[in-house]
């Protein structure tokens, strides 16, 4: 039941009347057991779960598949600069800054890692949040065979391919660069 | 003024023009000037204006003209970790917006708009669903007819453009200034009401659910004058409320 | 203001004392009860008008409370529509100043702005012109005072407002202002002009003294002033019994019903709950007690009938407050005036 | 937002050269004009009445509002009758994410600096000597000889861009700024980053005869 007019925040949402009370999704919140709307939009729902989506960007969450590219590396952690949260871009100029840790690269042997055999400075690498870390930046894993590097240059200024799920080639000079590659979709 | 390297700066002195002082012929229980004590000046509010900012809003009443922009929520640089989000609202006066000539620096005046319109908000936006990230608030005071129309149109503008970025509000903000005349309340007083009257009020509340966010109240007033110029301000916020509401639905129409 | 790191759990168990029935509070205060409050005046022998205030002092060891000194100093200004800033009559200028050591926790910008909203509201309060006292003006169109109000926060332990304010209408209370007399030149026909006064004195020629010497007509005109007599202080500040007293109500949140609000916060109080409504009143003797100015601080909402029955609470706590500073500074008048007299008289 | 249209959003944070470059392949810009075509301008005057005078003009999505304020002061001592014109450019955090709060940023000062050389070089404007009284309501306009306007280009990749946008911006290799006035005089070039060679013409002498003919187009906005 998605009523058609729009809502403003604080606007009281009346309660879909059949069926069971819906869960909430973003964009609504209960004040003295009445629904009231907390963004400006059309309330939808689906399945279960009543939302006000707006299609914005905002700061990565748990469980948040980010994309960003690598600013520093260092032997314990690879620091992120994460520009799209949850498929929808940050406007330019906005980055969060996330931090791959060496134990979150990848699900096997995770004591051998060595991220320079993970990460180079440049490559784009779609992650997953795993918790808010601390106060400079989140914490982020792509320890998932669709997480990883997502596209980097080689030496030769090419962009690379992924052969396998730790090396990627370079199209003109043939040479193998070691990287944690994300599956291809 | 300081030697500022960073701007191109006149010589050391100048001084405004200082013209012959016709004030206004006012007298105690003299009827206000081209309005009714409880009118205030016609609302032109548009959101959306600056497209680079995540949210934004332009308001002009009369001879009070802000503009306002929502940018974030963005990581916050150097703070401690905090899981409430923070709202941060900085206010600027443009140099030609007052009759005299403010200096570009930071003064005084611009942190004290910028702490009354923070106590206007922060209670209405739902901060707790950003852990980390602040809000950043940027008001440009582009003329200035009246500190406290300033807050009061600051306030609604920062509101609105908050609503057009998209970030979770509990309602919006709407706020109205009163200053007592002699024994009359008069509503959203002009810079030269403002000299002339002994206290003034700004209220700032939430019309949908009625709650009331910042009282800011400054000069001398009797308690029933307060709690006069409170209800007053009240009623009239939601009349600007519905001006908000409108203004907002057909940008988002659109 | 202090925002020192209280863990939810500790809040949470502050919250529910104080709205718990009967309320509960870490020092076993009722609700509205202040803690003890040690003000002395006369403290700055500099100053024209100075007071040293504690509230919370725990008595025996002496230490711990919440500290504010205030300082009234005056200072001549010339009113002139050039570029001097004075104003006939006079004018007052506040600022606060917090010592790092009261806000170890707060890094040196956020110093700066607690100090700059502490100034905000004094002086937006003190300096109105409702509360201008009468006799701050020297010669007009010449000279006026300047009267600043310089209060220092030497430690924070909760309700620095209440404080503040305390402490401000004590200095004032105490504030001297010299007799001032004024000094004519008669335009003589010698180079140099004297003072009608007899006795020497080193006067800066400024250029209306130098004047032609074919002007021959003797203009009296007050262009000076002197302080005739070194060691009286002065007469007292006009109108010292109208500066207000500030009480802050603590609102917690979470309280059905009737709101609940208690008074001077400590730290701990402060941090569970942040709402907090200002309220600045002065009694004048005949009328009915004066709103000076209002705020409502921190994050949370209010009905407006909620605020109404707080102003209605607020005025008898300032009442009250109002009478204990009162009597407190007539004692303490007393005081300095009983240990004046015993100085001269074992000399 | 469309999937599709997310999906070109995305790939125009992550690559924005090789985004425009496949633009400027199919020789159109990202916001649909050709390489030559300029945004259109939108100009009112006095609208701020505090200020002794005043512009917005909006270019694009560019908005600037302009303030005049007049002061008395001493004039120097070489140039008894010559005022002061006192140009400031501010760009505030409130236009751009990439502006920061506090004193004015490099590009601003920059761009106020180019600013003043084009005004003080051009000393074509009297100050009012001899009028001493001021009126509240007579003033007499400050007159104005020339009216200068400035036109920008960039290069990117060997392509001549007009008028290039916020996102086009950083990825430009040169940028060139002609000053012309209303009578098709140079006022000032300036020409940052290396020319390239397009075509016949050098890049620049291009630059210069497209500012004069979008300066005469202007010539009717500008009062």
């Amino acid at each position: 039941m998605s009523s058609s007019s729009y809502c403003l925040p604080g606007q009281p949402i009346p309660l879909p009347r059949n069926g069971p009370v819906p869960q909430l999704g973003g964009g609504i919140y209960v004040r003295d057991s009445e629904l009231r709307a907390s963004l400006v939009g059309i309330p939808q729902q689906e399945g279960p779960v009543l939302s006000i989506s707006r299609v914005r960007p905002r700061p990565p969450a748990i469980n948040s598949v980010v994309l960003g590219s690598v600013t520093r590396l260092s032997p314990l952690q690879a620091t992120l600069s994460i520009s799209v949260v949850d498929g929808v871009p940050l406007p330019a100029g906005e980055e969060f800054t996330g931090v791959i840790r060496s134990q979150d690269v990848r699900a096997t042997e995770k004591d051998r890692v060595k991220i320079g055999d993970s990460f180079r400075g440049g490559d784009v690498v779609r992650g997953v949040v795993i918790s808010l870390g601390d106060a400079r930046s989140y914490f982020v894993t792509t320890a998932r065979n669709d997480l990883g590097v997502v596209f980097a240059v080689s030496e030769a200024g090419k962009t690379m391919v992924p052969v396998s799920w730790q090396s990627m080639r370079c199209p003109e000079t043939g040479r193998l660069e070691k990287r944690k590659c994300a599956k291809p979709e | 003024m300081a030697l500022d390297r960073r701007r191109i700066n006149g010589p050391e002195e100048s001084f405004p023009p200082i013209f012959d002082s016709d004030a206004l012929q006012w007298k105690v229980g003299d009827a206000r000037k081209d309005r009714s004590p409880a009118d205030i000046r016609p609302i032109f509010l548009q959101p959306g204006l600056i497209s680079q900012a995540n949210g934004s809003a332009y308001i002009e009443t009369a001879k009070t003209k802000i503009a306002c922009a929502v940018y974030g929520p963005r990581q916050s640089k150097n703070t401690a970790y905090s899981e409430m989000g923070r709202l941060n609202v900085e206010v600027k006066f443009t140099p030609f917006s007052c009759i005299r000539r403010r200096a570009p620096m930071r003064d005084a005046e611009d942190r004290s708009i910028a702490v009354a319109i923070h106590q206007a908000l922060v209670s209405s936006v739902r901060l707790e669903l950003l852990p980390k990230s602040t809000i950043d608030i940027f008001v440009t005071i582009i003329e200035s007819d009246g500190l406290d129309g300033c807050v009061a149109s600051g306030s609604v503008a920062a509101s609105t453009a908050l609503a057009d970025a998209g970030i979770e509000l509990l309602g919006l903000v709407t706020s109205c200034a009163a200053s007592v005349v002699g024994k009359e309340i008069w509503l959203d007083p002009t810079e030269e009401e403002g000299r002339l009257s002994k206290g003034t009020l700004v209220l700032s509340c939430m019309p949908a659910l009625k709650k009331v966010t910042s009282v800011w109240q400054t000069g001398e007033m009797k308690v029933a004058e307060a709690l006069g110029c409170m209800d007053a301000c009240q009623e009239k916020c939601t009349e600007i409320h519905s001006v908000v509401a409108q203004a907002l639905l057909e940008s988002a129409k659109i | 203001m202090t925002s020192i790191s209280t863990s939810k759990a500790e809040i949470s168990y502050i919250q529910s004392g104080l709205l718990s029935t009967p309320p509960l509070r870490a020092d076993g205060r009722g609700l509205h009860d202040f803690r003890t409050i040690s003000l002395e005046t006369g403290v700055a022998p500099l100053a024209n008008g100075s007071a040293h205030l504690n509230i919370g002092k725990n008595p025996h060891d002496g230490g711990g409370g919440t500290e504010v000194l205030a300082a009234a100093k005056l200072e001549v200004e010339n009113v002139d529509l050039g570029g001097g800033e004075g104003v006939d009559g006079g004018r007052i200028v506040c600022t606060v100043s917090c010592s790092p050591s009261a806000y170890p926790h707060l890094s040196a910008p956020a110093l700066d702005d607690l100090q700059h909203d502490m100034s905000t509201l004094l002086h937006q309060t003190l300096a109105h012109p409702s509360l201008h006292p009468p006799n701050l003006g020297i010669l007009t169109g010449k000279k006026s005072w300047l009267l600043n109000l310089d209060c220092v926060v030497l430690a924070d332990a909760g309700n620095t407002y209440d404080a503040l304010f305390m402490a401000a209408r004590a200095a004032l209370w105490d504030c001297k202002v010299p007799r001032t007399r004024a000094v004519e030149y008669k335009a003589a026909a010698a180079p140099g002009a004297q003072a009608v006064e007899s006795g020497e004195m080193d006067v800066d020629h400024d250029a209306e003294a130098q004047q032609s010497g074919f002007d021959t007509r003797s203009i009296a005109r007050a262009v000076d002033f002197e302080l005739p007599d070194y060691w009286d202080e002065g007469k007292v500040l006009g109108g010292r019994e109208r500066w207000p007293v500030c009480v802050t109500l603590n609102v917690p949140p979470g309280s059905k019903g009737p709101l609940v609000h208690y008074l001077d916060a400590i730290p701990q109080e402060e941090a569970a709950t942040p709402l907090r409504l200002l309220l600045v009143f002065s009694f004048p003797p005949a009328s009915s007690p004066n709103l000076q100015a209002m705020r409502v601080l921190g994050s949370g909402e209010l009905e407006s009938d909620q605020i109404r029955d707080f102003v209605a609470n607020g005025e008898k706590h300032a009442h009250k407050i109002w009478d204990a500073l009162n009597g407190k500074l007539k004692e303490e008048d007393h005081r300095r005036g009983q240990k004046a007299r015993d100085r001269f008289a074992r000399r | 937002m469309a999937d599709s249209a997310l999906k070109a959003s995305i790939f125009q944070r992550l690559h924005p050269r090789a985004y425009l470059e496949r633009f400027v392949a199919e020789s159109v810009r990202p916001d649909g004009r050709p390489f030559d075509a300029w945004r259109d301008v939108s100009v009112n005057v006095g609208s701020i009445s505090t200020a002794n005078g005043s512009a917005l003009v909006r270019l694009g999505e560019t908005t600037i509002v302009c303030g005049v304020k007049a002061e008395i002061a001493e004039p120097e001592l070489d140039a008894p009758d010559q005022g002061f014109l006192v140009p400031n450019i501010d760009l505030p955090a409130l236009c751009s994410p990439k502006f920061k709060p506090g004193p004015p940023s490099d590009e601003a000062q920059v761009l106020s600096d180019r600013l003043n050389e084009v005004l003080s070089s051009y000393q074509h404007i009297t100050s009012e000597n001899g009028l001493t009284t001021c009126s509240r309501t007579a003033s007499s306009p400050l007159q104005m000889l020339k009216t200068p306007v400035s036109f920008s280009f960039g290069v990117f990749d060997a392509t001549l861009l007009a008028d290039p946008t916020a996102f086009e911006e950083p990825l430009l290799d040169t940028t060139i700024s002609v000053v012309v006035d209303e009578n098709g005089d140079l006022v000032s070039v300036v020409q940052l980053g290396p020319g390239v060679d397009t075509g016949a013409a050098d890049t620049l002498s291009t630059c210069i005869s497209s500012a004069k003919t979008r300066r005469v187009v202007l010539g009717g906005q500008i009062p």
